[in-house]
């Protein structure tokens, strides 16, 4: 709409061109790893839109988000143990068990409010965190090595470090346009509205319970497609992935990005999976420089990337 | 006839790989752990690289070596994330290190695709020396059950009966106390896995308060890294020391034993374990390995040290043997396979699977000269071992 | 009684030792302007809070048009056609005027679970919306941020909120508060244009805005009604005097 | 059924319950009169371990060690609370949450920068190194010592939060924070001691459990969720609460990593068994906070007069 009127705008646009066309561009200065970087960005950019969704604009703190890339990540391997490759079926599994699990424990935890929620969504994290930990017919500790990647039809499949890219940047469109519309309906101006003021929804009439739910659940289910995903792309899966401190680093991308904006969180996941690269690359202490930076964008840098790109536009405005 | 089917398939991909490896050095990507408090084992590590590197001049024949070093983080994930930049990003020819077995297993597809060579520096899992045996993958260390299936050999000839078993609960530790079992003909009255990776538990109140119910005549642990000091720490707090003999595997080694001697605590002298390497060993690399580490680092190299210090040498002697042709992969495979350089532990040979075949020794610890206290052989229990998984692989 | 919208019966509630409302008993007809004032504490807010269903009494009854909605959740009595307005002024700041009001239309017309069109392109509702910004005079401001606008206006807004609601009965909970005289004259304005049309249930400390405007007065004292009557009757209620107005209007 | 074990297993359990209460009793004061979330906590747990151990090595004088790791984390914490916790308390959750998972991370790699990522084992004198008889029943002497602290600690809490003035404004803090300002206190200087002494409490829990386990760097990562679960379990802000929740789930981890795989070997064949218990025992104490949560939101035991 007004893509192209500021900067923000233009550089959300050139981003997304970018990431059209990345794979070739990739192949063109002849640095394959990069394209694994951005996949592995892209696949958390489907994560941190689903928890932005909730923590953004619901207002909904979760600190067990991981689980649901666990579970599915999980969806993919399990099956995989079994010789059961079908994508639809991986698909299918994911949804229906993260959109189940996410049900009945969302239900408990939005009883609670604030530092309890934080807490409850942790606590039944780290219970499917420890459950994975103790199957060891799945590896247990270990993690399961998948060696084939989810099967579709061949014009979707999913083999080739290109088309396993394209699935990524399809199902991240989607689910960013997913949110976008979500949040314009009348689902979403209940969600953003009860955020603020949960008992003034209730004195307009709306159950705001029964829509929080709701939302949780849908957002668990995109989580679980970023699952899918990063269990093709590592080929590898372990009950690592859903710790407690990977929950943590959502939240810090959704943030770094810009929460509650529709782009922001996928520019969170880029900014930190190169910082991480780069920072680990120059020094084995690089997680003081993130800490610091964590501290410092919370203190001082509200709004995120997002916001700075604003600014910039403010800037242009009052020049 | 099944291995020419193999050298087409490689020499198929080789031709259609990037072909980029630059000529005038060989890249060796280095994956160990260098945070966490498991980075006390890649401090080792990184010490016996470099010391390997600083021997042979930084030279393999003609070629530079450029060496490039990642931490795995402990985690498996992130091991793998790693080695697939070396494999992709840095485009090294060999990949070389792990510690922990899981990480391997997570990280040893993504080389053996990109038909690079792997090279374990420690990690031993019997899932890699049978079934998924590798023509391009290669270890300096052994496969995990052998060490404590020695152990469980000099406990049968000392005529213990009975055993308390702790280990970490993950691929390691429940392959030790696999190759313990397979090996030790007494009873087994009891066994803990306990809670390993990042946020290990290192608080053994409960396991030990059972081992010592249990009535068992000694106790076995395997306790790789810093929790092998907090272990031996507990083991003497709750006075097992006189009671139930403590053998162990990978537990007690040059790093936990400066920290043990700093604390004082003398239960762990005369100790037992099995082990394919010592510092005391007398050969003329292992003399220089040792003496140049001492001087360097005034303590012990570990065994994780010397593993990682042979890496370097086998490496050296392959890309020699090829006369500096990295695009011969057939020619270093043989020469990996034929493993001609001096190993700090002496001759030994490589099975069909690629593991070494090699001795095991019963080593106590003692006090040297100067007053350290380390590690001595006492005598030899396997002679050219070879691990069990070796006929499930179906490589020649 | 028989052209009440709103009957309360008996309705008490304490928390722990303290009591809150005892025994209170109060009818509102309809299209009436009804009134309920008293000093600070007398348990005015727990009242209103209790027939919103933000607190459930410990015991007593509550009846809105002939329905007992003792027990009904808050969110249920708003779709049941009974509106209430906040005493701290509680509409959400980071939202526009339109977009505040148009949650209270989308509150009562039906569920909210739709995923995909934008409720912008929705004429109805905006329609809806805009025609209660207009009852209030804020028709011109629809797209300024609610945090933008002054506190007479968020008083406003929060009547529009209120009115998108299409209730039968208005609680307003210090509609006034806070408000400058020349805002107080306004709000004033506003509320008497619904009279007849609406039935408004008002708690109030602006004796001269209450007098103005109100067709009754109940007095709230210390959790009990001690009066109920018109606004003459109780202007020369010797009790009341008394208890309440004395102080002030000595 | 082995008396002798299950008794040893019962002070096991008392003792990792004790030290979680020690985490615990500044977490729950900090978070019931700041409102203040502290994902950091445990960073207090792994300094003062380090503090001590390297005075140890210094002195030789593991009482020394302890005086002045109690200092130095004194000094952190209200270093902490000086330039950064003190910004946060009017802002939401979420960014206590991020800001102190940052300080974590600062804390972990400083630690790793100046000790070192080896770990530092903390040598004990020789008579705690030994152990006590009592009948047929051998225990640690140090493990004892421990709980001996622990007790006292918490006794030491309970006079000065029920005797003292200080105590009375911790109480009224945690139940209704506007009295508090009311009465006219300094409330910074109210907040700045209490952190410090709560940083203090976690300090020494560190500097108790390092000579069994050594210190190392991101020890306190693990057992602050651990805390964290004790001070919900409890009641936030309550510091009775957090003595008996940490004893409830020391007791049930304890007994749990004891006995569990065998009563799990009942049911499912021994070698999954063996796997499963300590996993299926860590998730226990998950299980209960959620219990709790949903049955009872405020906590077993909340400070009187809190909603």
């Amino acid at each position: 709409m007004q893509l192209l009127s500021t900067r923000r705008g233009l550089f959300y646009t050139a981003l997304l061109v970018f990431l059209a066309i990345a794979p070739w561009v990739f192949q063109w200065i002849d640095q394959p790893f990069y394209l694994d970087l951005l996949s592995r960005a892209l696949i958390l950019g489907i994560a941190a839109v689903s928890l932005n969704l909730i923590l953004g604009y619901g207002g909904m703190v979760s600190l067990g988000h991981a689980a649901y890339i666990g579970i599915g990540a999980y969806c993919v391997g399990i099956p995989a143990y079994y010789d059961f490759y079908s994508g639809w079926l991986h698909i299918g599994l994911a949804l229906s068990v993260s959109a189940v699990f996410a049900l009945i424990t969302g239900a408990i935890c939005l009883r609670t409010k604030g530092v309890y929620f934080i807490m409850i969504t942790m606590a039944f994290s780290q219970m499917v965190y420890y459950t994975f930990l103790s199957l060891e017919e799945y590896g247990a500790d270990d993690g399961l090595v998948i060696y084939l990647r989810s099967e579709f039809p061949t014009w979707l499949s999913m083999d080739g470090a290109f088309s396993l890219y394209y699935w990524i940047l399809g199902v991240l469109l989607l689910s960013l346009y997913f949110v976008h519309r979500l949040i314009h309906a009348r689902f979403g101006r209940v969600i953003v509205g009860a955020k603020f003021n949960e008992l003034r929804l209730q004195s307009l009439g709306v159950n705001t319970y029964r829509y929080r739910l709701t939302c949780y659940v849908i957002s668990a289910m995109i989580c679980s497609l970023a699952g899918v995903l990063l269990g093709n792309f590592t080929s590898f899966i372990s009950p690592e992935m859903m710790g407690w401190t990977r929950s943590g680093e959502l939240i810090f991308m959704v943030i770094m990005g810009g929460v509650s904006t529709v782009l922001g969180p996928l520019l969170g996941t880029i900014s930190f999976v190169l910082l991480e690269e780069w920072l680990a690359a120059i020094t084995v202490y690089w997680h003081l420089i993130f800490g610091v930076l964590l501290v410092v964008l919370v203190l001082y840098g509200k709004g995120g990337l997002d916001g700075l790109l604003g600014l910039m536009d403010r800037g242009k405005k009052s020049s | 006839m099944k291995r020419n089917i193999l050298t087409a398939a490689v020499l198929a991909a080789t031709a259609f790989g990037s072909g980029a490896a630059n000529a005038d050095s060989v890249k060796i990507g280095y994956v160990t752990t260098l945070t966490t408090p498991a980075a006390v084992i890649g401090e080792d590590i990184q010490n016996s690289v470099n010391l390997a590197l600083e021997h042979i001049g930084n030279k393999m024949g003609d070629l530079d070596v450029e060496l490039i070093m990642e931490d795995d983080g402990f985690k498996p994930d992130v091991g793998k994330q790693k080695t697939d930049k070396l494999v992709k990003q840095d485009d090294v020819d060999f990949v070389v290190g792990y510690i922990w077995s899981h990480v391997l297993l997570a990280s040893m597809k993504s080389v053996t695709d990109a038909d690079k060579f792997i090279i374990s520096a420690n990690a031993g899992p019997s899932q890699v020396a049978g079934k998924l045996c590798h023509p391009n993958f290669f270890s300096t260390s052994w496969q995990n059950d052998q060490t404590p299936m020695a152990m469980g050999e000099h406990l049968n000839q000392e005529g213990v009966k009975s055993l308390y078993v702790m280990a970490p609960n993950y691929a390691a530790g429940k392959d030790m106390v696999a190759g313990l079992e397979s090996v030790f003909t007494g009873e087994i009255k009891g066994k803990d896995l306990t809670k390993w990776g990042a946020d290990a538990q290192l608080d053994f109140s409960a396991e030990l308060a059972k081992a010592k119910a249990s009535g068992a005549e000694a106790i076995f642990v395997f306790y790789p890294g810093k929790a092998g000091g907090a272990f031996i720490n507990q083991y003497q707090q709750a006075g097992l020391r006189g009671v139930m003999p403590l053998y162990s595997v990978f537990t007690v080694d040059a790093i936990a034993l400066p920290k043990l001697q700093e604390a004082n605590l003398e239960g762990v002298l005369g100790s037992k374990m099995t082990q394919e390497w010592s510092p005391d060993m007398d050969n003329a690399a292992n003399k220089r390995f040792v003496g140049d580490y001492l001087a360097k680092h005034g303590k012990y190299p570990s065994f994780y040290g010397a593993q990682a210090y042979d890496s370097i040498m086998l490496i050296k002697s392959a890309v020699e043997a090829v006369g500096g042709n990295l695009d011969d992969k057939d020619g270093i495979r043989a020469a990996l396979k034929a493993v001609n350089y001096d190993s700090v532990r002496g001759k030994y040979t490589v099975g069909n699977n690629h593991m070494p075949i090699q001795n095991f020794y019963l080593r106590e610890v003692v006090i040297d000269d100067e007053g350290r206290w380390t590690t001595k052989i006492v005598s030899t229990v396997y002679e050219n071992h070879q691990d069990r998984y070796a006929a499930e692989c179906n490589m020649q | 009684m028989s052209d009440a919208i709103l009957d309360i019966e008996g309705l008490h509630k304490n928390f722990g030792g303290v009591v809150a409302t005892e025994n209170v008993n109060l009818s509102v007809e309809r299209g009436e302007i009804h009134a309920i004032i008293g000093p600070n504490g007398a348990g005015k807010t727990t009242l209103i809070a209790q027939l919103s269903g933000q607190l459930r009494p410990n015991s007593g009854s509550i009846r809105f048009e002939g329905r007992d909605i003792t027990t009904l959740s808050m969110a249920s009595r708003a779709r049941a056609g009974l509106a209430r307005s906040f005493q701290i002024t509680s509409v959400i700041l980071p939202m526009t005027l339109l977009e505040n009001v148009m949650l209270a239309v989308q509150g009562t017309s039906g569920h909210s679970f739709g995923f995909w069109s934008p409720v912008r392109e929705d004429g109805k509702m905006t329609d809806a919306a805009m025609e209660s910004l207009t009852r209030v005079g804020l028709d011109n401001r629809a797209d300024q941020l609610a945090g933008s606008v002054s506190h007479g206006e968020q008083r406003q807004l929060e009547v529009a909120i209120t009115l998108a609601m299409n209730p039968r009965l208005l609680l307003l909970d210090e509609p006034m508060a806070g408000m400058g005289k020349e805002e107080t004259g306004h709000m004033v304005e506003i509320l008497k244009a619904l009279k007849g049309d609406k039935s408004i249930l008002l708690v109030e400390h602006d004796m001269d805005a209450v007098f103005n405007m109100a067709d009754r007065l109940s007095v709230l004292v210390n959790g009990h009604i001690i009066a109920t009557d018109t606004v003459e009757n109780i202007r020369n209620n010797a009790e009341v005097q008394r208890a309440y107005l004395g102080d002030e209007h000595a | 059924m082995d008396w002798n074990l299950l008794i040893t297993q019962l002070m096991n359990g008392l003792q990792l319950g004790l030290l979680l209460f020690l985490l615990a009793s500044g977490l729950t004061l900090i978070f019931g009169i700041m409102d203040f979330i502290n994902l950091s906590h445990g960073s207090f747990y792994m300094v003062g371990a380090y503090f001590c151990g390297t005075i140890v090595a210094k002195t030789g004088s593991f009482v020394l060690g302890i005086l002045f790791g109690l200092v130095g984390v004194f000094i952190v914490g209200a270093l902490v609370e000086w330039f950064i916790a003190r910004k946060l308390y009017r802002s939401d959750h979420l960014d206590h949450v991020l800001v102190t998972f940052g300080l974590i991370l600062i804390f972990d790699t400083l630690v790793h920068m100046i000790w070192g990522a080896s770990g530092m084992a903390i040598p004990l004198p020789d008579v705690l190194n030994g152990q006590v008889s009592i009948g047929t029943l051998v225990l640690p002497t140090y493990r004892l010592l421990i709980i001996a602290a622990g007790l006292g600690v918490a006794a030491f809490l309970y006079v000065l939060v029920t005797r003292t003035r200080l105590g009375m404004l911790i109480r009224a803090g945690a139940s209704n924070r506007t009295m508090v300002e009311a009465l006219g206190v300094n409330i910074n200087r109210l907040f700045l001691i209490v952190f410090a002494i709560g940083a203090s409490m976690a300090g020494l829990a560190g500097m108790l459990i390092a000579p069994i386990t050594e210190a190392s760097i991101g020890m306190g990562n693990d057992i602050i969720i651990i805390a964290f679960v004790v001070v919900i379990v409890g009641g936030i802000g309550s510091v009775k609460g957090a003595f008996y929740a940490g004893l409830i789930i020391g007791l049930i981890d304890t007994l749990s990593r004891s006995y569990l795989d065998d009563v799990l070997a009942l049911s499912i064949p021994i070698e999954y068994a063996e796997t499963a218990a300590p996993a299926i025992s860590a998730m226990m104490v998950y299980i209960l906070m959620a219990v709790v949560l949903a049955f009872r939101p405020q906590g077993l035991f909340p400070p009187a007069g809190a909603r």
